[in-house]
């Protein structure tokens, strides 16, 4: 189980590569990325991410374990940038191993929904004209239902 | 002495990113309560609870938690990780 | 979209990382790899996969095709490999992107899903003394319901 | 004339992977019929049917499709791809 909260960049494939490298007995690993999206109608100049440090790695680890008890996993990798980043740029990656694919799948899924709303991370969308907070979706929270 | 953090869109409001508190208050929304009126400002910041997350030493909790041996507590609207 | 059958070993990563890029305005990215997997119990000496040539590429295609329209998907990619395969080695991936995780995540799935009892491959596990075609499993009949 | 397939385990049972038949079988079933009663590794092969799949001209069918215009026909068991 490895949690990396960096500021600097990280090469998806090599990652992904490496976590899928080192599982002997793992015949299913998924992988989910976010890439700072261009969003070309309002021509975003870049993305500051902001988070609160000594409550992160913390929070993301609790997660985790969580996720390693609910299934049987042989491994979990998570990394998630903070600070500048250009459209374009990998903001977040998980991956998951599993003997099957059905429970990489969810284990995956879990990860994402719980990150997207309980990891304290902001997200900040700057254009030429503009600086607004990424506002949190009602659908996230929703998403967190299905695991209770 | 309890320190505050305030982050993204609570900070700018509040103008500051850290403040150390000397307080009596047993809630958090008593906490919320005092520092409401110490100022507009945070008044303004916490205007709509519901629309606001706390940690209390880096536990997302609720605004009626207790503070007794808190000694640091995170005020910052909806994470948007991910 | 992009399907490849192929004989020769690839590198997931490498994949992976040119999928990624390629996503101007997809926020989302998840993959799927299916690992042989060692099987220390039985030591596998290697995995034999057949397939039915003039039927692969179109049934995938059509699996492809059908996870384009039920969800909003900026790419999808499938390599799937055949012939003879080491404990360790890839056997196939999928790739899919979207805006939202949630559709990359379901795509992503369905696509394994389908491709596990549709498309025409078939597994033989060979050791020092025996060679078992593998047995499709009732659960993997029982996942396409979720699609129907 | 009709191109007959045989993959996996029924490839193994029938001894080959092709055959060219000459045929009047109106369905897929009747042509499984034809050849189970040619010889015994055929009635082998197709002695369960529920554990075995069938495609003409590439398409997966169920074992009471229709035959006509058809030029190729595959039978194997369960798919284990992925």
């Amino acid at each position: 189980m490895k949690v990396r909260i960096q500021k600097k960049a990280f090469d998806f494939g090599n990652e992904a590569n490496i976590f899928a490298t080192n599982q002997a007995n793992m015949g299913a690993i998924v992988t989910f990325s976010g890439i700072v999206r261009s969003l070309a109608d309002i021509r975003l100049s870049y993305m500051d991410i902001e988070h609160y440090p000594a409550m992160t790695e913390k929070t993301i680890t609790k997660i985790v374990n969580e996720a390693a008890n609910r299934w049987s996993l042989g491994d979990i990798l998570v990394i998630h940038r903070f600070g500048r980043l250009a459209p374009g740029d990998l903001i977040m990656m998980v991956a998951t191993a599993s003997k099957h694919r059905k429970e990489a799948f969810e284990a995956a899924e879990f990860l994402m929904d719980y990150l997207k709303s309980r990891a304290p991370f902001w997200k900040k969308e700057v254009t030429k004209h503009s600086r607004d907070w990424v506002v949190s979706k009602a659908a996230d929270e929703t998403a967190l239902k299905r695991w209770r | 002495m309890i320190d505050l953090l305030y982050f993204a869109s609570v900070r700018e409001r509040i103008g500051k990113a850290t403040e150390t508190v000397e307080t009596n208050a047993e809630t958090v929304s008593d906490l919320v309560k005092e520092l409401s009126e110490r100022e507009p400002r945070y008044a303004l910041a916490f205007s709509d609870l519901s629309s606001l997350r706390v940690a209390v030493d880096q536990e997302l909790l609720d605004f009626d938690a207790s503070l007794e041996g808190a000694r640091e507590v995170a005020f910052f609207p909806p994470m948007t990780g991910g």
